[in-house]
C-alpha cells in the first residue's frame, strides 16, 4: 500500500495531491502537463517536493517535516521510464540482473527464469539493447525493474512511446504482472484503452489536482471522468469464459447474459473484463432481429446527458453492469430515449477491441 | 643603426648595462637575444639577422667559422671566466675538493653538452675524480638551473661560473678549479658575415674600457687572465 | 600595473599579438583540418592525423629546429614565402607560426569533437532544400559547431601564451619582436635575481589567460544554449 | 508527374519497383521494412540506387545508365522529415526561409504569407524550434519545404512521431497542400486512415515490391490490400454536403443515399471523401427500425470472403459506392449472406471518426 | 633498431617507464576532476577549472620551477612525502609527475567531454534500481566514458613522450634515471653534429607516439560502438 501526500511549486505549476494506492495497478490518469511524471518522480526520490510525506507500507520514504529522505537507491522501487533507458553498454541479461546486485538479502525477489519467461525475453539475454526493438526494449526495461525485488513499480506511460502493434504487444504482459506478481504498481497514462485494462484503481489528475479517485470500475463507468475528451468514454464489463465454439468464437456470460467475443485465450470459468467504448454500442428499442451483431444486452436507461453538440451519451443499467452508449441527439428524440426507458445495447463482436479485452482480477478485488 | 647581438644567455645582466651605455653614447639602438649558444649559432646558421655572435664556447664558434658565417678575422676572445666549486649556505673555503664532494649530489649543467658542464666535468676528470662523482652529478639544461638547484638546497653541492657564484648570495664558493685542470673558458666574440658597419663600432666598445668596467664588476675575467 | 617595466610590457604586448594572430590565422586551417578528420574518408586520413598531433608528441625544441630547417631564410619554404614577400624568420609573424603550430592539435581536437556531435541529417536536410555543400557548411555545421570553435579558439591562444621552446628555437629571442613573456621569463630566470620579474610576467600571462578560459566556458554555454534551439 | 524505376540492394534487402506519381498525393504504403524510406531518400538524392531512372517531368534527376546524378541540391525537392529536422540555431522564420536562399530565380514559389497562414504559424516566426510542441514543428516542416519551390514534396512518415491528438491536428494541413497547392507530393505512411484521407494514388509494398498501385478509390475498396492487417479495412466514399441542420447535424448525400454525420465544415454543395472502416459497418437483411444508427445504406453483395479465423469480409456494391463490412462467420451463416444477396449496412453517424472525414478532390480528379 | 647506443635505449626505455607511470597515476585523478568539473556544482569550481588549465598556459621551465619549489627535497610537500617514503626529486618518479602535471590538461578536457555526453538519466535509472553513487558510477558512468578515458589516456601518453622542460628544470638530466628522450636529444641539439642522434630518437619517440594515438583512435571506435549498445 503506497500513500501519498504531496505539495509542489515548480515554476507556474503547482501540484497538490493527496492519495492512497493499494495492491493491483493504481493508474495516474490525466492530460499533459498534469503533473503525473512530477509525482512519480517525487515517489522514485529523483525530485523532492516542497512538502510532502510519502510511504510504502510501514516504511517512510519521506517526510518533509521530520526532514527525512531516503535517496532513489534505498527506496526499493523499480521503475520503468517511457524511453526504457537500458544500459546500452550491458547485455540484456546484464540489464536484468542490475539491480539484484544491490537489493537487500533476504528479500524475496522475483524468479529470474519466471520473469524472463512471463516477458518472453528469454531469446535476448545474450544481446545488447541497441539492437533490439522498441517493444524488446520496453518489455527488458519491465523485467529489470522487477528482479530489482522492489516494494512497487513505478511505471510512466511506458508504451506511450510504441505504434499500436508494440503497445497490444506490451499490454498484456503488464496484465500478467498485476495478476501474477504482488507487487504494487503505480502505472501513468493517458490512454483510455490502457487505463480500462489494467486499472484496479483510479486517480484522476487535471491542473496538478485529483479530480477523481475510487476503483477502476467505478470511475470509468462515470461519464463525466473524461480527462482525455468525450470519444474515449466507455464502460468496462466483467464476463466469464462459458465455451469456445467451433467457428472462432468464444461465448462468455456476465451477469447472465451470453457475450459473443472472436477467440480469447483464456480457458472456460476464467472471468476476463471488456471494454466497450460508448460509440461502439448501438441503441434499439426493441431486440432486433436479422442483424450482423452478436451481442444484444438488454437493459434500463440510466441517464442521457446531451452537451452543446450533436452527441449525447446514455448510461445503461443491464445484467452484465453499467453500459454506455454514444449516439447522436436526434436519435435521443426519434427513439424517445430517457431516464428508466428499457431497451437493447447492440454491440458488434468485434466492436471489442482486441487491446480492451483484459484478464480481469483488479475488479473482482475491490 | 640597430645592432642585433646574439648572446649566451649567461652574460645578460652584463650585456644589458652595456648595452644601454652604448645607446646612450653613440645614439645606435643595440638588441641582444639571449638564448643557449648552441640554439643562437644554428640560427646564424639559418640566416638569423645577427650583427654579432658572442658564444659560450668555441666549439660553436668555430663552427660557424669554418661555414664562413663570421666576417674574417673579426673573431677573438672577449672575455674569460673559470669555474668553482659552490655550497649551499654559509660554507667555509677549502683547498680539499675531494673531500668536499665526498658525498651529495652536485649540480652542473649538461656534462656533454653545455659549456660549463663540459668543463666541469673536464676538471673532475683531470683531478681523478670523475668516476667517483658521476653517479651524483645530477645536470640541468643551462648553468643558471644547475646554480638554483643548489641555492635552493636541492643539491648542496654545485659547480657553476665564477660569475654567477657571485651574485647568487644563497651559495658560497668553496673553491676555484685550477685554470689548467680544464680547457681554457673563453667567450669568443666575432661580426658574423653580413653585419653592417655600426656592428664593428659595438664590437670595439665591447673590448673598450667602459664594457671591461662592467665585465669586470660582474666577476669576469679577461681573456687572457 | 606600474610595476610592469617598459621591457616586460613589450614582451606582454607581442605575446598578445602573436597569440592572437596564431589562433586567428590558425582557425580557418583548424576548422578544415577537423572537418576532414570528422567527415571524409580519404586515403592519407590517419597519416593527417598524426601529423596534426606532431607538436604534442615532439619535444618543442625539436618543432623550433625543424621549423627553422623548412622556413628559416634558408629554408626550401621560407625561401618560396620569402619571394611572395612572406616573412617568418625572427619575426614576431614567426614567433606567430610556432605558437599558432604547437597549439593545432588542442583547436583541431576540440573542433573535431564538436563536429561529430553535428547530427549529419541536418545537413541532408539543408541539401534537400537546394543548398550546395560550401553553404550548407557555412548555414548550418558552422553556426552549430560556434562553442567547439571557440573552445577550440581559446585553448590554442592559451597555449600560445605559454609557447616557448619552439618559439626561442625558430626564431630567437629578439626584444620587441620575437622576446614573447615565456622568452622574456626565460631570459630573465638566466640573471641572478631575475626571479622577481620573472614572476611577475608568469603573474600576467596566468591572468590573461585564466580570463580568456573562463569567458570561453561562459560564452560557450550560451551559444551552446542558442545552438540547442531554445 | 514522378516516375521512378529503382533496383537497389542493401543487406538482405532488395528493392525494385517503377511507378509513376500523378498530380495529388501518392502514398507509399507498406510495412515496416518494406523499403519505403529507401524510395524517398533515393528521389531525394541521399542515397544512390544500384540501377534505376527517377525523373519529375521532363526533368531527368537520375539514370544510372547514362550516369546522370544530380546531387541533393540541385533537385529542387520538399523532403518533410519524420523528425522535422528543424535547424534548431535558426528562428522558425529562418527555417522558413531557408530553401529560399537558393531556389533558383524566376521559379514560381509559394507565397509565404499564405504558406505561413495555411499552416497557422503566424504566432511561432520568432521562436526557436527547441520550444516547439511536435506537431508546430512538423508544420514548420512542411512550410519549409513548400517554401523551397520544390517540384515535388517528399513526406517521410510525417505524422508517425506524434500522438493522435497531434496528428488530428496535422492531416487538415496535408489535405490543405493537395488541395490548394499545385506541387505532387510523395507520401510515406503505413496508417491506413492517413492512406484513406489523403491519396490521389497508392502504391502498396511489400517487401521491396510493389504489391498495388492505382488510383486511391479503387485500391483501398479491395478488401486484399490489407498491408497493415484486417483490422483497417475500409472503403471510401465520396459524398456531397446537402445540408447542416439545427440538431448538429449534417446531411449528405452519395449516390441518392442520404448520410448523416456530426457537423462538418465544408458549406452546402461541397464533396467531401469518407472512410468507413469495415469493423463499424452492422448488416441486416431487413432495414432496421428504432434504432439509433441515422446511416442505412441499401446494397448487393459483391462478395463475401472467410479465413480461418472466426471474421468475415463482406463487400457491398452500394449506390454511394463500395462499402466493406466486417462480421463474424457466424452471421454470415445464420444471415445467409452471399453473392447477390440484397442487405442493408447500418453505420453509425460516429462510427466514422473524424480523421477519416477529409476533404475530396483526390477521388474525383483521377 | 641497431642503430640507436646503449644510452639511447636507456633514454627510450625511461621514457616508455616515465610516460606510461604519468598515465595511469594521473587517471583516476583526471577522471575524478573531469567529473567534478562536468557534473559536480560547488564554490571554486572555475577556480579548479583554471588550475588544472594552469600546466597549459605556462611557460614548461616554470611550471617545473614551481614543481621544484613545492616537491624538492627542500620544499614543503616534497619533506612531507618523504617522511612517508615517497621522493620525486631526481627521481625517474619525477619525471614522471612531471609529465602527468603537464598532460593532465589534456586528460581532463578528453574525460571531461565525454562525461558530459553521458546521458543523466542513465545515472538516475541506476540510482532506482538501487546502486549507490558510488556503484552508479563504476557499473554506468565509467564503462560509457571508456572511449573519453583512453582518448584522454593516450593523448595524455604522446604529450608526456614529448615533455622536456618542466621535466629537466625539476629532476634535472640524471642518465639511467630522469635523462628521458627529449633531454636526451636536447643534449644532443647543444653539440655541433649533434643532429644525427638526435633525429634518431625523434623517430622512436614519433614511432611510440604515434603508434599509441592511432591504436587509440582505433580501440575508442571499437568501444564507443559497443557502448552504443550494438
Ligand atoms: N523542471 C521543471 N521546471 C519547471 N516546470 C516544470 C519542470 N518540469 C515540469 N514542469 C511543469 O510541471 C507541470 C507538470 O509536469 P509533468 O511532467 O509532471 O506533467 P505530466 O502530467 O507528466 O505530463 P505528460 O503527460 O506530458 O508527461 C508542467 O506544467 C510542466 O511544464
Ligand atoms: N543502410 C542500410 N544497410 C543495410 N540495410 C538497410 C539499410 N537501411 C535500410 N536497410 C534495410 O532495408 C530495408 C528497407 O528499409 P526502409 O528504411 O526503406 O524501410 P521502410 O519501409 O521505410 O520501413 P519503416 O516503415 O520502418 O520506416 C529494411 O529491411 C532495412 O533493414
Ligand atoms: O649560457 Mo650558456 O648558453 O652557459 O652556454
Ligand atoms: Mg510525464
Ligand atoms: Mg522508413
Amino acid at each position: 500500500m503506497l500513500s501519498v501526500a504531496l505539495r509542489h511549486r515548480q515554476g507556474e505549476f503547482t501540484l497538490d495531491v493527496g492519495f492512497e494506492a493499494p495492491p493491483g495497478i493504481t493508474v495516474l490518469f490525466g492530460r499533459s502537463g498534469s503533473g503525473k511524471t512530477t509525482i512519480v518522480n517525487a515517489v522514485a526520490g529523483l525530485l523532492t517536493p516542497d512538502a510532502g510525506r510519502i510511504a510504502v507500507g510501514d516504511s517512510v520514504l519521506l517526510d518533509t517535516e521530520t526532514g527525512l529522505r531516503l535517496p532513489p537507491h534505498r527506496r526499493r522501487l523499480g521503475y520503468v521510464f517511457q524511453e526504457g533507458r537500458l544500459f546500452p553498454h550491458l547485455t540484456v541479461r546484464q540489464n536484468l540482473f542490475y539491480g539484484r546486485l544491490f537489493a537487500p538479502r533476504g528479500v524475496a525477489a522475483e524468479d529470474p527464469d519466471r520473469v524472463i519467461e512471463m516477458l518472453g525475453i528469454g531469446p535476448l539475454l545474450s544481446r545488447r539493447p541497441g539492437l533490439l526493438s522498441g517493444g524488446e526494449k520496453q518489455r527488458v526495461a519491465i523485467g529489470r525493474a522487477l528482479l530489482a525485488a522492489p516494494r512497487l513499480i513505478l511505471a510512466d506511460e511506458p508504451l506511450a512511446a510504441l505504434d499500436e502493434a508494440r503497445k497490444a504487444e506490451i499490454l498484456p504482459y503488464f496484465e500478467r504482472l498485476r495478476d501474477e506478481v504482488s507487487v504494487p504498481i503505480l502505472y501513468v497514462s493517458h490512454s483510455a484503452a490502457e487505463v480500462a485494462r489494467l486499472a484496479t484503481t483510479i486517480v484522476a489528475l487535471d491542473a496538478g489536482r485529483i479530480t477523481r479517485q475510487g476503483p477502476a470500475g467505478e470511475v470509468l463507468s462515470d461519464p463525466m471522468v473524461l480527462p482525455t475528451g468525450i470519444r474515449a468514454a466507455g464502460a468496462v464489463i466483467e464476463a466469464k469464459v462459458v465455451s469456445h465454439h467451433d467457428d472462432g468464437i468464444t461465448e462468455l456470460e456476465a451477469g447472465g447474459v451470453p457475450i459473443y467475443l472472436p477467440q480469447v485465450p483464456q480457458a472456460p470459468g476464467q472471468v476476463i473484463r471488456l471494454r466497450i467504448a460508448a460509440q461502439e454500442v448501438l441503441l434499439a428499442r426493441e431486440a432486433p432481429r436479422g442483424l450482423s451483431a452478436l451481442n444484444v444486452i438488454p437493459g434500463v436507461i440510466d441517464r442521457v446527458r446531451t452537451g452543446d453538440g450533436p452527441g449525447a451519451l446514455v448510461s445503461l443499467r443491464t445484467p452484465a453492469g453499467p453500459v454506455l452508449a454514444r449516439v447522436t441527439r436526434r436519435s435521443v428524440e426519434t427513439l424517445g430515449l430517457a431516464e428508466g426507458v428499457t431497451c437493447h445495447a447492440i454491440v458488434k463482436s468485434v466492436g471489442i477491441a482486441p487491446q480492451d479485452v483484459g484478464r480481469a482480477r483488479a475488479l473482482s478485488s475491490d | 643603426e640597430t645592432v642585433t647581438v646574439f648572446a649566451a644567455a649567461s652574460l645578460k645582466t652584463a650585456l644589458d648595462e652595456i648595452a644601454a651605455g652604448y645607446s646612450a653614447r653613440m645614439g645606435d639602438d643595440v638588441t641582444v637575444s639571449f638564448a643557449g649558444s648552441s640554439a643562437l649559432a644554428r640560427q646564424i646558421q639559418a640566416g638569423a639577422p645577427a650583427d654579432v655572435f658572442i658564444s659560450a664556447n668555441t666549439d660553436w664558434m668555430d663552427r660557424l667559422e669554418a661555414e664562413g658565417r663570421i666576417a674574417a678575422g673579426t673573431r677573438s676572445d672577449l672575455l674569460g671566466n673559470s669555474i668553482v666549486l659552490i655550497a649551499h649556505g654559509e660554507v667555509p673555503a677549502t683547498d680539499d675538493i675531494a673531500a668536499a664532494l665526498a658525498q651529495g649530489r652536485i649540480a652542473m649543467a649538461l656534462v656533454e653538452a653545455v659549456p660549463a658542464g663540459i668543463y666541469g666535468k673536464a676538471a673532475l676528470t683531470h683531478m681523478g675524480l670523475w668516476d667517483r662523482v658521476q653517479t651524483r652529478v645530477i645536470q640541468a639544461d643551462n648553468v643558471r638551473a644547475a646554480l638554483a638547484f643548489v641555492a635552493l638546497g636541492e643539491a648542496p653541492r654545485g659547480i657553476v661560473y665564477a660569475t654567477d657564484a657571485a651574485v647568487e648570495p644563497r651559495v658560497s664558493v668553496l673553491a676555484t678549479f685550477p685554470p689548467d685542470s680544464h680547457p681554457p673558458i673563453v667567450y669568443p666574440a666575432a661580426l658574423t658575415a653580413d653585419a653592417g658597419p655600426e656592428a664593428a663600432a659595438f664590437l670595439d666598445y665591447l673590448k673598450g674600457p667602459e664594457a671591461r668596467a662592467v665585465f669586470d664588476r660582474l666577476g669576469f675575467s679577461g681573456p687572457g687572465d | 600595473m606600474a610595476w610592469l617595466g617598459p621591457e616586460e610590457w613589450s614582451a606582454v604586448a607581442l605575446s598578445l599579438r602573436v597569440s592572437t594572430w596564431a589562433m586567428l590565422v590558425s582557425l580557418p586551417l583548424g576548422v578544415l583540418t577537423a572537418y576532414a578528420l570528422a567527415r571524409w574518408r580519404f586515403p592519407g586520413k590517419q597519416l593527417l592525423n598524426g601529423l596534426v598531433h606532431l607538436p604534442l608528441i615532439l619535444p618543442p625544441v625539436v618543432t623550433g629546429y625543424l621549423l627553422l630547417l623548412g622556413f628559416g631564410t634558408q629554408g626550401p619554404i621560407g625561401r618560396a614565402l620569402e619571394k611572395i614577400g612572406i616573412t617568418f624568420a625572427f619575426h614576431w609573424t614567426g614567433a606567430a607560426l610556432a605558437a599558432g603550430i604547437m597549439a593545432f592539435p588542442l583547436m583541431v581536437r576540440a573542433i573535431r569533437l564538436s563536429i561529430e556531435a553535428v547530427d549529419p541529417r541536418l545537413e541532408q536536410a539543408a541539401a534537400t532544400l537546394g543548398a550546395p555543400k560550401p553553404w550548407v557548411f557555412v548555414t548550418v555545421t558552422l553556426p552549430m559547431i560556434l562553442p567547439g570553435i571557440l573552445a577550440g579558439a581559446i585553448l590554442a591562444f592559451a597555449k600560445a601564451m605559454g609557447e616557448f621552446g619552439a618559439t626561442i628555437t625558430f626564431v630567437s629571442n629578439i626584444p620587441g619582436q620575437t622576446r614573447t613573456i615565456p622568452s622574456a621569463i626565460y631570459a630573465f630566470l638566466q640573471v641572478p635575481g631575475g626571479e622577481g620579474p620573472a614572476m611577475r610576467l608568469v603573474v600576467v600571462s596566468v591572468v590573461v589567460a585564466m580570463a580568456a578560459l573562463l569567458a570561453s566556458e561562459a560564452i560557450s554555454t550560451r551559444v551552446a544554449r542558442r545552438v540547442a534551439g531554445t
